[in-house]
């Protein structure tokens, strides 16, 4: 079975934010909902370096395990999604998700945030595959088209990586031995607990 | 030429950058031209590359620059999610249930040891003195009933998925834990508000004196059947108004900083407050278990305080004998109370 | 006894004040981040609900947005 | 912990083979639809006035039945690197879009504006129906009262002050049919005035190129720069302007572990992944490349054999670059002497090399001396015509390459005739018009201003007014413009109106107008800056992705669109309001005449069909629209890296893809098309090519055809002129002509025939046998180091008109006041009066502007597309930390920025940032909306104001324009930037 990972190789993101808007036209996600987003580190001096980043989909995921209601499951391909019905937008997987993936429609205060919306690798969420009320809560549902996540796939210099995780990282070790630099997969110590040796 | 290096470039940029970007100012650009307006050239940027080993050296969360307004998105990983999660999902639950499971069984080793206490009748039982008045018991009510709410959906947070969960079933748990959020957000400020009112109300009878320190020696009357002294309010409730005061403060902070997100702190300073605000939590319940019962099942007689507000006249001399006598001088010119009947607790 | 329904009810009343206060206080995502140089008539209701409560199921009346047009998601 | 195993098992196991990093190349029929919501959008539309908001139509429902979802392939309408979008179409209304993993050019990939591109079409800030002013309210109106008013307005404006009077501002986001019908419109009008965007990009460029070595366009490609060793990115930001072509640059710098060197005034986001960055001062490009030249002539690096076969004159050059010694170098360009050494050393050595440029090389006011250092520089090292080298110019809008070609430009007819009598004669045949009949629409102009009366064949052959300079042609005196008339009408089609310097000045011309028709997907800066009250009319116009047609990628490939939905609300194509236009103008029916007009709807097949019938002189006239629809159904079969699909396939063997021009002959011999220009290792029939013999056979003595090099199997072994019929009659291969070009040939010929050349001869049979024997129609010439019909026949370096440096400014002056365009150029008495004023004191910050990735161009349709809105909603200025810690400006505040011309200013964001050196600063030119700090949103018409409104960075600079070209100079002027 497939390992879902998302792999963003820094020495070719150029922050162009094609992840960004594929993401929000895949999904028609609204004004101010920010599933993926792009940060650039060290920003203005040399040595910066853009990263896109959205849910990393964990391993022993820190939000799944915080949610008072435990509205999360993992699918079989270890893609973390929720239910939207469960969820009381308590704010809690704010608080653990290493990589801020977490949105909220209201953000003023507490009261009533909203339920959680968040990256769903393109796999939907607990309705049935490709319906109306799946593309309503959550999204389209490319994985169940045996297509993969639209931020990954438009990538402008292919630098978003998805897929199976040994794939991925195959891919990329050989782009460093092959161009001789690598600045190592971002997040994969704190999301997978391993990350790509170089 | 240059291109010969075979070493993988990261790790030897990586070395080298510490040293330079301990600068701060990035990397030292020489100002070699004239000085006109002549900028600065940079060597090799694909080479000075940062990496997250170099950047969490520099700070421990790791974010940048970013276009959209949402700032917190700036924040690019922040490991503290993992370990605030070890927190709340192994350490909280035992923490949590060691308190409140270790205050009931004390409270019921120490019923079936000593019992109840019981209320000794002397010639003064049967009548009445005003203890507490509309407001004072108002306010203790308000606060009384948000805090049990308070404190149960507080709970739900952390036992409600693997208590009632199961019992329930997903779906009724989470409209349940929907209204607990609803309550525990809205009943927070009556709850607060009490807290106001209590501390503005008895604070000048719960300033400590010497009365409190004989009263703690002789242990409070419940070692042995001595009765010390004690003004309106005795060492023992002068702690718990204390502890309300001082808990319900924190509470109020932490949740004020939790209920309006990012307002005061970012998610680190917000992660902290969760766990003051859970460890409080718990020990101000475990702290008001012990207060529930003595004031009910503990002593006969004492719910009255709080229920009618009138309590029995021996048990006021009894325990409280020199707010008794002060209330019978200040209150010498009316007729309801006979003088001086010793208390009985 | 009265004391203590007054404070119940005075409770759940100053309950209610706060969650009407909080929710008018409450602000959309896409009012929160958006800028004063931009002007978002429909900021799109997909993954969040007519209401932006994040519950789709709620009836398809009132959009969140400046006009009251008809849903554009 | 609730684990829920997910229906639909099976499927999951196809996409585990299939990485986002593999080009999976399955492009699978969605198997699913979404559900159809309301009607199309155009269609909603149609009738009812109330708009009834667009409903996103999801295919949804359950997996087994639904509507059916077609597939539709048209070309990005943003930036020229020509990425392919396949869209999913369900009942006439655009729900998805999909990677377009086939096309070898964005292989599935897209930048923030080709992903976010679905919202164009259904965006409801687009302008829905024509609307015209009254009193300074926007009121709406039918088309055919729009047509016939505007048509009665301009007739009556020509019959008053003549033709040149109407300006046609052309846009290079038409089709390659669209630009070439807007041209031959103007021609039909009768006036020179037709310009678009490449004025204020590349016009520079095309100028300094075509006259170095024959065509003004990208040499190689964006797929050929993976053969790169060294790449100097000098003047360009690919990573913010072209997203995918830093796909193929990134590649290949770690395929071959090539040197990228970025040379740019701001350490860019293309700079953040170059292995070597050379920060220089803006308008300093050619002292950087003489610079390089002198090491590479100092150490001998120069490939002597290159020059010696086929480069005249670079002794001139060697004299020039002998005075730029490295402490000048330094002294003038601030770039450390060893560097620069160490850069050209690459360039020189470790070959192949390209040179990439964009607006940061030609946007100033030596910009078209600047582009020929770029080409000297290229020709000493060798690095022209092979595979991996040559002039990488990175064009901008989707095509603004194929609307210069088609003649969107004030110094020619379509495909670089020129305006000589030769090239009306040529295009009169093709049009099926007479001659004298163009020449009767001309304007005579009258003596005035001093200068003597032009009749109407002169002012016929006389260049027109640069859209860099309209509005002067409207305030300046009568007496000063070289017509007979000021400007009184402006027709302008696609065009921002913010991204031409000197914004006040342009507004004050807006205001003066009699006329104003604006026809675009959306207002534009015209609709809403200017205070006027009336004669302004809106004409809404569909985005390419609603109509059919052709465009020109940078890599002058040709990649034909297919509609994907029908005209949003009621916009129209722009074939057909040119056509009603036409048609109200009274010679509908004469411009016609060989097109096909289906129910008032030109057929775009047919207008390209014409293009090639008249396209000799820049090879369009092998891509028929038969071979262009055969591409994008086979784009899978084209090589990543050297374009060309196999040799035995029956629909495309051996062809480049898209056709890039030139592109010999009529379609039926099916040339491949030429994916590399002047590269002699091919035959002529295989894409080869050498330089163009354009500039005459010999000069001083020195012979300007190339010394014993030609291109592979090619008959002549050695430089021969361009082909005409005499020269054929010397060579005796007239005989192979048919008879039947031998009798269009005698036709055209009348009693000159030995003239007809191959760019004239309209049967196509010179080209035919040019290629049988092996030799480029177009001659084998040498390239030309010394341009002498140019201002600066070598290359010299002149300071900026507001430049930092005073004190060069006595050394290297601007080129002294001159007439260019029909007006006054006072760039030189601008630059004294400057730097007598002390301008360089007061504004001490050099403020230069450029792209983001999230906007292109004058940024009103990208700014009115929320998901690309919502990434950059402020305008800002990036100033340098030291800078702002001096004015005490934090990073996020509000600050004015202040121009040296009549104290504009703007209010912007800070960003406080070391992207830029200290003393400069960098502002993005995309935002409009704001002035001088005022929100002009409510001028506006009513819902269709874009969603980010700015302040926009030409209300602040400045006056400058190129000799040549008449190109503005906003990469480098001054500024002083204070907390708001």
């Amino acid at each position: 079975m497939a390992r879902m990972k998302f792999l963003c190789d820094a020495d070719r993101c150029i922050e162009c934010n094609a992840c960004v808007t594929a993401c929000k036209n895949e999904h028609e996600v609204p004004w101010g909902i920010n599933r993926r987003r792009v940060v650039t580190l060290n920003d203005g001096k040399p040595g910066e370096r853009s990263v896109s980043m959205a849910c990393m989909h964990c391993t022993d995921a820190p939000c799944a395990s915080v949610c008072p209601v435990n509205c999360f499951y993992t699918t079989a391909d270890a893609v973390v999604l929720h239910s939207k019905d469960l969820c009381i937008g308590c704010g809690y997987c704010f608080y653990a998700c290493p990589f801020g993936a977490p949105q909220y429609p209201r953000v003023g205060n507490f009261g009533s945030r909203g339920k959680m919306d968040k990256c769903t690798y393109c796999a939907g969420g607990p309705e049935p595959d490709l319906s109306t009320i799946e593309y309503e809560k959550y999204g389209s549902n490319r994985l169940a088209e045996g297509k993969l996540p639209l931020c990954a796939e438009m990538c402008s210099t292919k630098a978003l990586l998805a897929g199976d995780g040994e794939m991925i990282a195959q891919i990329y070790k050989e782009r460093v031995i092959k161009r001789g630099y690598g600045s190592g997969a971002w997040g994969w110590k704190t999301a997978y607990r391993e990350t790509v040796a170089i | 030429m240059r291109r010969g290096r075979t070493l993988i470039r990261t790790f030897v940029a990586a070395a080298m950058l510490a040293g330079v970007a301990g600068a701060g100012a990035g990397p030292a650009l020489a100002q070699t031209a004239p000085p006109t307006t002549a900028p600065t050239t940079a060597p090799n940027p694909t080479a000075e590359s940062v990496n997250e080993d170099l950047l969490f050296k520099q700070a421990p969360t790791i974010g940048g620059r970013i276009s959209i307004p949402d700032q917190k998105a700036a924040n690019l990983i922040q490991p503290q999610g993992r370990e605030w999660r070890g927190f709340h999902e192994t350490w909280m639950p035992w923490i949590g249930a060691a308190a409140i499971l270790g205050m009931v069984v004390l409270l019921a080793l120490f019923y079936f040891t000593r019992g109840r206490i019981r209320l000794e009748h002397s010639e003064e039982s049967g009548r009445k003195i005003l203890r507490f008045n509309g407001f004072e018991r108002f306010t203790h009510w308000m606060t009384a009933t948000c805090f049990i709410i308070l404190a149960l959906s507080g709970l739900n947070y952390i036992f409600g998925k693997r208590l009632l969960m199961p019992v329930i079933g997903p779906d009724a748990f989470a409209t349940l834990s929907q209204w607990a959020k609803y309550a525990h957000v809205y009943l927070a400020w009556p709850f607060m508000l009490g807290i106001i009112f209590m501390f503005v109300v008895w604070l000048k009878d719960n300033i400590p004196n010497r009365i409190d320190v004989a009263w703690i020696k002789a242990g409070g009357g419940i070692i042995g059947d001595k009765h010390p002294h004690a003004e309106r309010f005795n060492a023992g409730q002068k702690v718990v108004f204390w502890m309300v005061a001082g808990f319900g403060a924190a509470m109020s902070v932490t949740g004020l900083v939790m209920l309006f997100p990012f307002a005061a702190t970012d998610i680190n300073g917000m992660q902290v407050m969760q766990g003051i605000h859970s460890l409080i939590g718990v020990a101000f319940i475990a702290a008001i278990l012990a207060h529930i019962y003595i004031g009910s099942l503990g002593m006969e007689g004492a719910y009255d305080a709080m229920g009618s507000g009138k309590v029995d006249l021996a048990w006021a001399r009894v325990h409280h004998d020199l707010w008794v006598e002060k209330e019978q001088a200040r209150t010498a010119s009316g007729p309801q109370l006979r003088a001086h009947q010793a208390p009985a607790e | 006894m009265k004391a203590f329904a007054v404070a119940v009810i005075c409770a759940v009343a100053i309950g209610i004040a706060a969650s009407y206060v909080l929710s008018t206080s409450q602000r959309y995502a896409w009012q929160a981040f958006s800028t004063s140089s931009a002007r978002v008539s429909h900021p799109g209701t997909n993954l969040v609900g007519p209401r932006w409560t994040g519950d789709v199921k709620g009836p398809h009346d009132e959009v969140a947005g400046e006009t009251t047009a008809p849903k554009r998601s | 912990m609730l684990i829920k195993r997910k229906s639909g098992e099976a499927s999951r196991t196809k996409h585990q083979a299939i990485a986002a990093g593999l080009a999976s190349g399955v492009l699978d029929r969605r198997s699913f639809l979404r559900k159809s919501g309301l009607a199309a959008g155009g269609l909603a539309a149609a009738g009812t006035i109330q708009l009834g908001a667009v409903r996103r139509a999801q295919a949804a429902g359950s997996a087994v039945s639904g509507d059916a979802v077609t597939i539709k392939k048209n070309i990005c309408t943003h930036c020229s690197v020509g990425c392919t979008v396949t869209a999913e179409v369900v009942n006439g209304v655009w729900v998805g879009q999909e990677p377009s993993y086939a096309s070898p050019i964005n292989r599935g990939t897209h930048c923030a504006k080709g992903a976010a591109i679905r919202e164009l079409v259904h965006g409801e800030r687009r302008l829905k129906y024509p609307m015209k002013l009254v009193g300074g309210q926007w009121t709406r109106i039918s088309w055919d009262q729009a047509i016939d008013e505007i048509g009665d307005k301009v007739t009556a404006i020509r019959e008053k002050a003549g033709s040149d009077s109407v300006y046609w501002l052309g846009s290079a986001k038409f089709t390659n049919e669209a630009s070439y019908l807007f041209r031959k419109l103007g021609a039909f009008w009768g006036t020179n005035s037709v310009d678009h965007q490449a004025r204020i990009c590349h016009s520079t460029t095309v100028a300094g190129v075509a006259n170095t070595w024959g065509y003004g366009a990208q040499t190689n490609s964006y797929n050929d720069i993976r053969n790169a060793k060294t790449m100097i990115i000098m003047g360009g930001n690919p990573a913010e302007a072209h997203p995918i072509s830093m796909q193929h640059v990134l590649s290949g710098k770690e395929i071959n572990r090539a040197n990228m060197i970025v040379i740019d005034p701001r350490f860019t986001r293309t700079a953040a992944h170059a292995t070597e960055y050379v920060r220089i001062r803006s308008g300093t490009d050619i002292p950087v490349i003489w610079g390089m030249l002198w090491h590479i002539f100092q150490n001998g690096w120069e490939d002597k054999e290159f020059i010696r076969q086929r480069v005249y004159a670079m002794d001139d050059v060697r004299k020039e670059v002998a005075k730029w010694t490295p402490d000048e170098v330094e002294r003038v360009t601030g770039v450390p002497g060893e560097q620069l050494k160490r850069v050209a050393e690459i360039f020189a050595k470790e070959k192949p090399s390209t040179l990439i440029w964009c607006m940061g090389a030609t946007q100033h006011t030596v910009g078209t001396a600047n582009v020929r250092a770029f080409c000297i520089l290229c020709l000493a090292t060798g690095n022209v015509g092979k595979p991996g080298t040559g002039a990488n110019i990175f064009r901008g809008h989707t095509n603004v390459q194929g609307a210069t070609d088609l003649g969107l430009d004030v110094t020619t007819l379509p495909l670089y005739y020129g305006l000589v009598e030769g090239a009306w004669k040529h295009w009169a045949r093709v049009w099926d018009v007479e001659y004298e009949w163009l020449q009767s629409r001309f304007d005579e102009i009258p003596a005035k201003g001093g200068r003597k009366a032009r009749t109407r064949k002169e002012n016929m052959e006389a260049p027109g007014i640069t859209s860099t300079r309209w509005f002067d042609a409207v305030n300046l005196p009568d007496d000063q413009i070289d017509q007979r008339s000021p400007i009184k009408a402006m027709m302008v089609f696609g065009h921002g109106g913010n991204t031409v310097t000197r914004l006040p000045d342009a507004i004050k011309g807006m205001n003066k107008l009699e006329l104003l028709v604006v026809a675009d997907p959306h207002p534009t800066t015209f609709a809403a800056l200017d205070a006027r009250q009336d004669n302004t009319y809106l004409l809404p116009i569909c985005t390419t992705l609603e109509c059919d047609g052709s465009r020109t990628a940078s890599n002058r490939s040709i990649q034909w669109g297919e509609t994907i939905v029908k005209p949003a609300f009621e916009s129209k194509t722009d074939y057909e309001v040119m056509y009603r236009l036409a048609t109200k103008l009274g010679f509908g029916d004469r411009m016609f005449k060989g097109i096909a007009v289906e129910n008032g709807l030109p057929v775009a097949e047919d207008i390209l069909r014409e293009i090639n019938r008249g396209g000799w002189s820049t090879g369009y006239c092998g891509q028929s629209p038969e071979r262009l629809k055969a591409h994008m159904k086979n784009q899978h079969k084209f090589d990543l890296v050297t374009l060309r699909a196999p040799k035995d396939d029956p629909e495309v063997g051996g062809d480049y893809y898209g056709l890039p021009w030139p592109c010999w002959g009529k379609p039926e011999i099916r040339h491949p098309g030429s994916h590399i220009l002047y590269n002699t290792n091919l035959h002529v029939k295989d894409g080869g090519g050498c330089f163009r013999a354009r500039f005459g056979v010999e000069r001083n003595g020195q012979t300007l055809l190339a010394e014993d090099s030609f291109s592979k199997g090619s008959d002549l072994t050695d430089g021969y002129p361009e082909f005409t019929m005499g020269v054929f009659k010397k060579l005796g291969w007239d005989k192979d002509l048919t008879a039947e070009e031998m009798a269009v040939i005698t036709k055209i010929g009348g009693n000159n025939i030995d003239a007809v050349s191959w760019a004239t001869d309209l049967s196509g049979g010179i080209q035919r046998v040019c290629l049988d024997h092996g030799v480029v129609p177009y001659g084998n010439g040498k390239a030309r180091a010394n341009a002498w019909n140019l201002p600066d026949p070598v290359p010299v370096h002149r300071e900026p008109i507001y430049t930092p440096r005073p004190d060069l400014v006595a050394k290297y002056p601007t080129r002294p006041d001159d007439r260019q365009f029909r007006m006054p150029n006072i760039g030189f008495s601008v630059q004294k009066a400057a730097v007598d004023r002390e301008v360089a004191k007061n504004f001490p910050i050099i403020l230069t502007s450029g792209r983001l990735v999230e906007y292109e161009g004058g940024g009103e349709e990208t700014r009115s597309n929320p998901w690309l809105a919502e990434l950059q909603q402020e305008m800002f200025v990036e100033i340098n930390t030291k800078d702002a810690a001096d004015r005490g400006i934090k990073d996020g505040q509000w600050v004015w920025v202040s121009g040296p011309e009549d104290g504009t200013q703007a209010k912007v964001k800070a960003l406080v940032t070391d992207r830029v050196g200290k003393g400069v600063a960098f502002m993005p030119f995309h935002f409009s909306g704001w002035y001088q700090g005022k929100d002009m949103r409510q001028y506006y018409p009513a819902g269709t104001d874009p969603v980010v409104l700015g302040e926009s960075v030409n209300t602040i600079t400045t006056y400058g324009f190129d000799p040549v070209t008449g190109m503005q100079e906003p990469k480098a002027t001054l500024c002083q930037i204070r907390a708001a």
